[in-house]
């Protein structure tokens, strides 16, 4: 069997999907900032795929996926950095910890 | 020279400001700490230029640059105007409160500034990936923006919190740029249109255009992705909050009203879509604020019903819709910049922010407090201020689609009479309670921070009145955007 | 005529509002409470000017006016919306009644009033522009404008110089009415939408939209319109499922907003009514006159029996208010020449009336503190005065002939037994004028009760210190019981100013 | 002549004139004399009574005449009002009678009331009066009378209330007003539906609108157009007005009660003049009554019950004036049965021999109330015809009038009972002599237990002025001699019988040829008389002591129903305290909590609502995200389900 476009796009929704539920259901910070990181390496696929199945000459999806990666990388980045500044103030990463804005 | 041209023809205003963001740069790593003030200088210097270069503009053409990812039309230098207005303003408003950022003031303006440009990007762009850029840029500053107060716990979950929800949402918009690429190979605006335009792919574009749009109602804050919004305003500290609920929205808004244009063939799906989301954000911002009695977080609620507002002129599809919204929006901005403003001048001087702090401050403060309701009545959407000639002006254009969009105009102005109580409420306490033991006088001098509210208000009635030229200019700049949308209502 | 301009007369107010809230304006009482009587006094003058000027037999608008802004272009061009004012027959008459009970607003305001003189004063100026606006703007739009900018004064009057439950009484008022204008503004979109399908032209003209009805809007949405301007003024004259608003705004209201609020703004509901419902609609309004007849009966009768049950003076006087701004509706449902005077006439007999009767509350909440009737009793003996004056008003109010409520309430009778404009509905106008006739006996009960229990019979010991009348308050009565004696002896002097008004309306409904 | 009747307007106007002159006098404090206020207003009714007897004379002479003159009051498109003055024989009669008591009792109440601080208020009220009887008197049409109905019904209202420190006076004066305000308001009723079922005949014949001259006419096109169901309602409506002005059954509860107001008002207006007006009105009217025999018949029952009822009233009523007051409704009552049986001249000639007599006995028992300390009892007087013998005869003067003793009121009673005799009414003319007998056997009580056997109370005794006693005098002449003057004895001196002057459509013929009836008359009045004295004349009281008080024990249940006034106030009190108030509370509760309470439920619940929703706002981020996702997905949904739909 050949690998498919539509391979490819069930790959990444399955990854979406864990992406999402991974944000949704850890209660540790650091596993939803990686959940994000999931789901945007996700879109990588795709763009990826498509720019592979349909766009060969420009290459254009590669190129998308390459900002994003960048991008992605920096998001993190201060995802981290605010971390540790919560971290700091309230020595906890659970998110749970973090409901003092409500209502 | 190719570069340089489209700079000077469509881009001058994103170029001071880059010029801005490098000094200012230099200087944060130059500047002793107590020196740092400067910054402040240079960056408003910065935005008074960018704003003044926005006239050298050639206004009525369009013009599609920077290798066809930036498109200066009227519309998109309209919104370019009212960001760098807005911008401006917050860097005003953070004259006497930078001093609770201590030694990190420097930043602070260059963050701003850099989400500034990623706002102004994004109300130009044309290509996907500009658009993710620039949004991104605006994002990540602001986020970093609104835990910039390292020792505050509400600060950073602020930031923890909006980085989350803004992550999450950006990911599922670029799932949906990833389909939008895969349905058409492209990822310059224009081309896609025009490929659309000649292929019917019904279904898959549907999809695509919910995930994308998510990404934009985060930005706006709009029903569904709102939530994030009262947290994150009652956290983050005031400018920001100001920032995030102006400047942050008309870029949302600048680059939603492109995307609008993905309902070729299947209109009615994108208007009930819009429609509904416009009249869940308006209902579900008034019901929460009913209740609240922390002022920034009922100007949260406030923001998200009023971008509900905003929302249902772009869900007619309409030109006139669409300048209802662009008119709606001017008027947001002036008065929530004013409100904004109000609240920043309290809250710097007495730390508090309780609706019943503001008891009987009409009387030791009149014109901080007249100033302050004129801008609360314009978001009641109250005559003679300009938020009553845009809600007129909206309802109007929901009007001219024609007895279908009953519905939609009776659910909103059902709402107003709600958004009308809480409103009364601020109002109420500062006019009508009695002051409690702890009185406490505003300093209300001639500074530029209280000049300038004086000023917004001034705008405020004066946009009531004198409402021809603005109703003139949303309808320009809407014409202005080419949209494969319906032209009715626009004869003179 | 030229000195004669209704730019002035309308935005005087408003500039003279500024002038008294300028930090340059002493902050003295006294100066400032004269300063705004002298000025409501000028435009009293001013305003009686207008009248004695206007031209009756002359069909359509006088004085008509129209501010044009930069390049002589219309206010609001693109929309087709004018800053243009005029008077006719029904507006006149308001415009100077109007400007007299500001005026004695302003007088009575002395011992009622003890804070916040100047925001005061000015509210009130501001609130004379926006009733002003609202009866002689020839735009639609500029109508809804005035009438949502009078919204915000009242708002201020009642809740911050009120009494008890002030700020939810406020509130009240506040969100009623937007609730209702709200209905009233979709009303109006819709009229320049269809106006605009017919003719392609934007429009908010008041005469260019009541002359266009032969165009076609399809019946449904003309019943929306229609219903639409109808549910704006039943809140604000009130009818009955929509009143509840005013028993609470009243008895919290400090007495001179009492007095503009009976006098004037709920006149604004019965002003509505004619110009746009009967005027613009008059397919409409026979349609749903046994719909307005029949609320009016309800509002006569319901309210005139809630009356009868009321154990607080302000409270009877505000749903006296209510049953007789049911007669306005009754005589309008008649859809003839004299129901639609009379109910124009009752609108003016009640103005006075009412705004007698809450000024004679206040001076005897001033004296006594309470509105309690079993607190009161046997005043007649120390303040004879403010005892002959209620005298004479609940004799007015209860359609005493001879006095103003008498010829209002005749003619509505007259005109709603004469009617045929329940033909076809299942009650004929003859049962339900009997029927309001009723309300003659109820309203004589309650009033004359009320006369009793506060001014005759035996006197508590703890009022025979209170005082009777001061001068302000006997002027402010004397000038109210002059134009209610005189216009009930003839009432032809008022009833000419309109008279041909409504013949045009009448023959209009006949077309 | 013609100068009188050209300008018979000056006779109410006149009284207007100087109720505004005493009115500003007192408001700017010009004058402290009391004469100055007694001049006024007895100077304008004064010129008023020379008007009228000239004009009375003009009319004795030209008989068929009637002039009348209208201004237009209001003028509303088709439907115009006016206001004017008729004068016919009617009219001139009436402006006689009511300006000559009105003068004396003037003049009378200057003595009564000069110790009174409010006395210029008193004569501004009696002044007002005087003006709405009179103009009600001159009316041309029934809308004009509508006016001036309600005018003498206020100034009754004033002068009831005129003590108002006095709860009961308060009390009175309200129930007077409202009592006469259902009346009015089937009047009002009434004269809209005569107007709208003859509407086309008013606009179409440039008549005056509902012109008592033309009514007949109408009334019968009314009839035409309306059907004798719907024209007996609009009849009824009519007659409610008289019913309630005259004090008839059911509406009849206020007329004792009105006598709180000082003594010459109860004269003047409560048994003189003002209730008159109620049968005036049914001499006006007449036409239009004619119309519906079911009316006539109503009108009969109602005089004849009133008359009956009031006097077994008024047999136990100890309060001189209470006792007097339904003496008067008894003989209203007699009118009313007059009217109603077609006695058209009978009734109205009675009308003008009680307004006489009954003034006079009025004042008669203000003079005893006023020097006997305002004593109101009887039980408490007695013997006073030594003291105040002046006062005695004339009341005795007037107990003969009314009893039907020779005097003035026998001959227009006799009248009354006549006509019930030749159309062979005869339950009506049992009920009538029934009440004769009851009228002469309680004025003779209250002449004995005032006048005759000894003092038995404590009050200090005073004797009254002579400009009290003076009027008394000059009223005692028209009492005793103006029925026999008008009887039509003295034709041969050119006095004509009141009833070739006045009448309904064609003249009554002579037909008492029978002496039966007088004489039965006479008999049963005497009978009357005797009973009294039995009971009440100590001379003979001793000797009947033991008989009299079996009697009373025997009678025990009728008497209570006697004293009790038949029940009539508590029933209105039960009605008003467990109908009227119920209902006017259940409506106001309603209004509060089920309007009122939806409205304030709706702004309550909003505010929950907004609890409820912010719920979801819980700070948790996951909660957040979960809502947006699920609700995003939702809205995706919903909107594929409409599209696809």
């Amino acid at each position: 069997m050949e690998l498919g476009l539509v391979h490819y796009l069930i790959l990444v929704a399955i990854l979406f999907c864990i992406g999402i539920l991974g944000l949704i259901i850890s209660r540790n910070i650091v596993k939803i900032l990686i959940s994000i990181e999931i789901l945007l390496n996700a879109v990588n696929i795709n763009f990826a795929a498509f720019a592979n199945f349909g766009d060969l000459d420009e290459a254009k999806g590669q190129v998308f996926a390459i900002f994003i990666m960048a991008i992605a990388a920096a998001e993190i980045a201060l995802g981290l950095a605010i971390l540790i500044a919560c971290y700091n103030n309230r020595h906890s990463i659970d998110i749970e910890d973090y409901t003092s804005l409500k209502s | 020279m190719d570069f340089l041209l489209d700079i000077k023809t469509a881009m001058l205003p994103e170029a001071i400001i880059t010029f801005t963001i490098l000094v200012c740069t230099v200087l944060c790593f130059m500047l002793k700490q107590e020196k740092q003030k400067i910054i402040y200088l240079i960056s408003l210097l910065g935005l008074i230029i960018s704003l003044t270069s926005i006239n050298l503009l050639a206004a009525n053409k369009i013009f599609t640059g920077f290798y066809n990812s930036f498109t200066s039309d009227f519309f998109s230098i309209l919104m370019r105007f009212l960001i760098l207005s807005g911008t401006l303003l917050v860097i005003i408003m953070t004259k006497d409160y930078s001093s609770k950022f201590k030694n990190r003031q420097g930043e602070f303006y260059l963050l701003m500034l850099i989400a500034a440009l990623g706002a102004l990007l994004l109300s130009g762009a044309n290509d996907l990936i500009m658009i993710f850029v620039a949004l991104e840029a605006l994002s990540l500053s602001s986020y970093a923006l609104s835990g910039f107060l390292k020792k505050d716990k509400s600060s950073n979950e602020a930031a923890l919190k909006y980085l989350i929800f803004g992550g999450a949402s950006s990911a599922i918009m670029l799932y949906g740029f990833s389909f939008l690429y895969g349905i058409t190979g492209h990822t310059n605006l224009t081309e896609i249109f025009t490929y659309l335009a000649n292929n019917n792919t019904d279904t898959m574009l549907n999809f695509t255009f919910f995930l994308i749009i998510a990404g934009f109602l985060f930005k706006v804050a709009a029903f569904p992705f709102q939530s994030w919004a009262p947290d994150v305003y009652e956290g983050a500290p005031v400018p920001v909050t100001a920032f995030l609920s102006t400047v942050s929205k008309v870029a949302g808004f600048a680059i939603l009203i492109k995307f609008i244009g993905l309902a070729f063939n299947n209109v009615e799906i994108i208007t009930v879509t819009l429609g509904l989301i416009a009249l869940l954000s308006i209902t579900i911002g008034n019901f929460m604020a009913l209740n609240q009695m922390n002022i920034k977080r009922l100007m949260a609620y406030s923001s998200i019903s009023q971008a509900g507002f905003v929302l249902i002129g772009f869900a007619l599809l309409s030109y006139s819709g669409i300048s209802g919204a662009i008119f709606y929006l001017i008027s947001y901005l002036v008065a929530s910049l004013g409100a904004w403003l109000a609240i920043i001048i309290f809250n710097t001087q007495t730390n508090k922010s309780l609706i019943s702090d503001l008891n009987g401050i009409a009387y030791r403060n009149p014109y901080f407090a007249t100033c302050f309701a004129f801008c609360l009545l314009s978001l009641a959407g109250i005559p003679v201020t300009v938020g009553f000639m845009a809600k007129f002006y909206l309802f109007h254009a929901i009007v001219q689609e024609g007895p279908a969009y009953l519905w939609l105009l009776i659910l909103a102005l059902l709402n107003t009479i709600l958004s009308l109580f809480y409103y009364l409420k601020i109002i109420k306490a500062m006019f009508v309670c009695k002051q409690e033991n702890e009185s406490f006088k505003l300093n209300f001098d001639a500074g530029i921070l209280n000049t300038s509210l004086v000023a917004l208000t001034l705008v405020v009635v004066l946009l009531g009145v004198l409402v021809t030229p603005f109703i003139e200019i949303a309808r320009d700049s809407a014409l202005s955007i080419k949209l494969p949308v319906k032209q009715v209502g626009l004869s003179r | 005529m030229e000195f004669l301009s209704l730019n002035i007369l309308i935005f005087a107010p408003l500039i003279v509002a500024g002038i008294i809230l300028s930090p340059l304006f002493p902050n003295d009482e006294i100066i400032v409470r004269r300063f705004a009587k002298g000025f409501s006094g000028i435009l009293f003058i001013y305003s009686i000017l207008f009248m004695i000027f206007f031209k009756p037999y002359n069909t359509g608008y006088q004085f008509k006016e129209t501010i044009k802004l930069f390049s002589n272009t219309n206010w609001i061009e693109p929309l087709g919306i004018s800053l243009s004012f005029g008077l006719d027959g029904i507006s006149v008459m308001l415009v100077v009644l109007t400007t007299f009970l500001v005026m004695l607003a302003l007088i009575a305001s002395k011992k009622s009033i003890t804070t916040k003189h100047k925001l005061y004063y000015s509210l009130i100026l501001v609130l004379t522009t926006a009733i002003l606006g609202i009866v002689t703007s020839r735009d639609l739009f500029l109508f809804f404008l005035f009438w949502e900018l009078e919204l915000i004064p009242m708002y201020f009057l009642i809740s911050i110089w009120g009494t008890g439950k002030k700020e939810y009484s406020a509130m009240k008022f506040v969100l009623y009415t937007f609730f209702g204008s709200l209905f009233m503004l979709g009303g109006i979109l819709l009229l320049n939408y269809f106006h605009f399908l017919n003719t392609g032209i934007y429009t908010f003209s008041i005469e260019a939209l009541t002359y266009s009805r032969h165009y076609d809007i399809p019946f449904i949405v003309k019943a929306l319109i229609f219903l639409g301007f109808f549910i704006a003024f039943a809140v604000k004259l009130p009818i009955v499922p929509l009143h509840t608003w005013l028993p609470n705004a009243h008895v919290d209201a400090p007495t001179p907003v009492s007095m503009l609020l009976a006098g004037i703004l709920l006149k604004m509901g019965g002003y509505g009514l004619i110009r746009f419902n009967t005027q613009m609609f008059p397919e409409m309004i026979k349609i749903f006159a046994p719909m307005l007849i029949v609320l009016g009966v309800i509002n006569i009768i319901y309210a005139a029996f809630i009356a009868l049950a009321q154990k607080d003076l302000k409270l009877l006087i505000a749903y006296s208010s209510i049953s007789h701004m049911g007669f306005v509706l009754l005589g309008l449902g008649a859809l003839n020449t004299i129901g639609i005077t009379g109910a124009m006439f009752q609108m003016l007999a009640h103005a006075l009336i009412s705004a007698g009767l809450f000024l004679i509350v206040g001076v005897i909440y001033l004296r006594t503190k309470t509105r309690i009737f079993s607190h009161l009793g046997g005043l007649g003996q120390v303040m004879p005065k403010a005892f002959y004056f209620t005298m004479l008003l609940a004799l007015a109010s209860l359609g005493l002939p001879l006095l103003v409520g008498f010829a209002a309430e005749v003619m509505i009778f007259y005109g709603a037994f004469t009617s045929n404009s329940l033909d076809g509905f299942i009650l004929s106008n003859q049962f339900m004028t009997a029927l309001a006739a009723i309300s003659i006996i109820i309203t004589a009960a309650y009033l004359l009760w009320m006369l009793q229990k506060i001014f005759m019979g035996n006197m508590f010991e703890k009022w025979q210190k209170a005082y009777d009348l001061t001068p302000q308050e006997a002027i402010a009565l004397t000038f109210l019981s002059i134009p209610i004696v005189l216009f009930g002896l003839y009432p032809e002097g008022v009833t000419s100013l309109f008279l041909p008004f409504v013949d045009n309306l009448v023959s209009n409904l006949a077309l | 002549m013609e100068f009188f009747i050209n300008n018979v307007w000056i006779i109410p106007a006149l009284p207007l004139w100087s109720f505004l002159l005493i009115l500003f006098g007192r408001i700017f404090n010009v004058y402290e004399n009391k004469y100055i206020s007694l001049a006024l207003t007895a100077g304008s009714t004064f010129i008023g009574f020379i008007s009228s007897i000239f004009i009375l004379f003009y009319c004795i002479n030209n008989p068929e005449t009637s002039t009348q003159y209208n201004i237009l009051w209001l003028d509303t498109g088709n439907l115009k009002f006016s206001i004017g003055w008729l004068v016919d024989n009617l009219a001139a009669m009436m402006l006689v009678v009511v300006t000559s008591i009105s003068l004396l009792i003037q003049i009378y109440s200057h003595g009564y009331m000069e110790q009174d601080k409010g006395y210029h208020r008193f004569f501004a009220y009696l002044v007002l009066f005087n003006f709405s009887m009179l103009a009600l008197v001159l009316s041309t049409n029934l809308f004009q009378t509508y006016i001036f109905w309600e005018l003498v019904g206020v100034s009754s209202y004033l002068l009831i209330g005129f003590w108002f420190y006095k709860p009961s006076a308060a009390q009175a004066a309200k129930k007077a007003f409202i009592i006469n305000r259902i009346g009015d308001c089937g009047l009002l009723v009434g004269t809209l539906a005569l107007l709208f079922y003859s509407l086309n005949w008013w606009t179409s014949s440039q008549n005056i609108l509902l012109e008592f001259a033309t009514l007949g006419q109408a009334g019968s096109l009314a009839l035409a157009n309306a059907g004798p169901v719907l024209f007996g309602l609009l009849a009824l409506g009519l007659l409610f007005g008289p019913i309630a002005k005259s004090a008839q059954i059911p509406l009849h509860t206020w007329l004792a009660d009105a006598m709180e107001g000082p003594t010459p008002i109860s004269a003047l207006i409560h048994a003189a003049t003002m209730v008159a007006a109620g049968v005036y009105l049914i001499a006006r009217l007449y036409p239009v009554f004619e119309l519906s025999p079911q009316i006539m018949t109503i009108m009969v029952w109602v005089g004849a019950i009133t008359a009956f009822i009031a006097a077994t009233i008024a047999i136990t009523q100890t309060d001189i004036k209470k006792c007097l007051a339904y003496s008067t409704c008894s003989q209203l009552g007699y009118m009313v049965l007059a009217m109603g049986v077609g006695a058209y001249s009978a009734g109205l000639f009675h009308l003008i021999t009680h307004a006489y007599f009954k003034a006079m006995l009025f004042l008669c028992s203000g003079a005893v109330i006023h020097s006997l300390a305002d004593q109101q009892n009887m039980k408490y007087m007695g013997g006073l015809r030594k003291k105040i013998p002046i006062v005695a005869y004339t009341y005795l003067i007037g107990t003969l009038a009314i009893a039907g003793l020779f005097l003035s009121g026998f001959w227009s009673k006799e009248a009354i009972l006549l006509s019930l005799y030749i159309q062979g009414k005869n339950l009506l003319l049992i009920i009538a002599l029934i009440t004769a007998f009851m009228t002469a056997y309680y004025m003779f009580r209250s002449y004995f237990m005032v006048f005759e056997g000894e003092y038995r109370g404590h009050a200090h005794f005073h004797k009254p002025s002579k400009i009290m006693t003076v009027p008394l005098i000059i009223l005692a002449v028209p009492s005793a001699l103006i029925g026999f003057i008008f009887s039509g004895s003295l034709k041969s001196i050119g006095i004509g019988s009141f009833d070739s002057f006045i009448f309904y459509g064609h003249a009554l013929h002579e037909a008492h040829v029978s002496l039966f009836l007088p004489i039965c008359s006479l008999i049963i009045a005497t009978l009357g008389f005797l009973l009294a004295g039995i009971i009440y004349w100590d001379k003979l009281k001793s000797l009947y002591c033991n008989c009299f008080k079996l009697v009373e024990k025997y009678f025990s249940p009728l008497y209570k129903l006697s004293t009790n006034k038949w029940y009539f106030d508590d029933f209105n009190n039960l009605l008003i305290k467990y109908l009227i108030l119920p209902i006017s509370e259940l409506i106001s509760i309603f209004d509060k909590y089920v309007i009122d309470g939806f409205i304030n439920l709706c702004g309550i619940s909003t505010l929950y609502k907004g609890k409820a929703v912010s719920l979801l706002q819980n700070g948790n981020i996951q909660t957040y995200l979960v809502t947006a996702l699920l609700s995003f997905i939702a809205i995706i949904t919903v909107v594929f389900l409409i599209y696809i739909i």
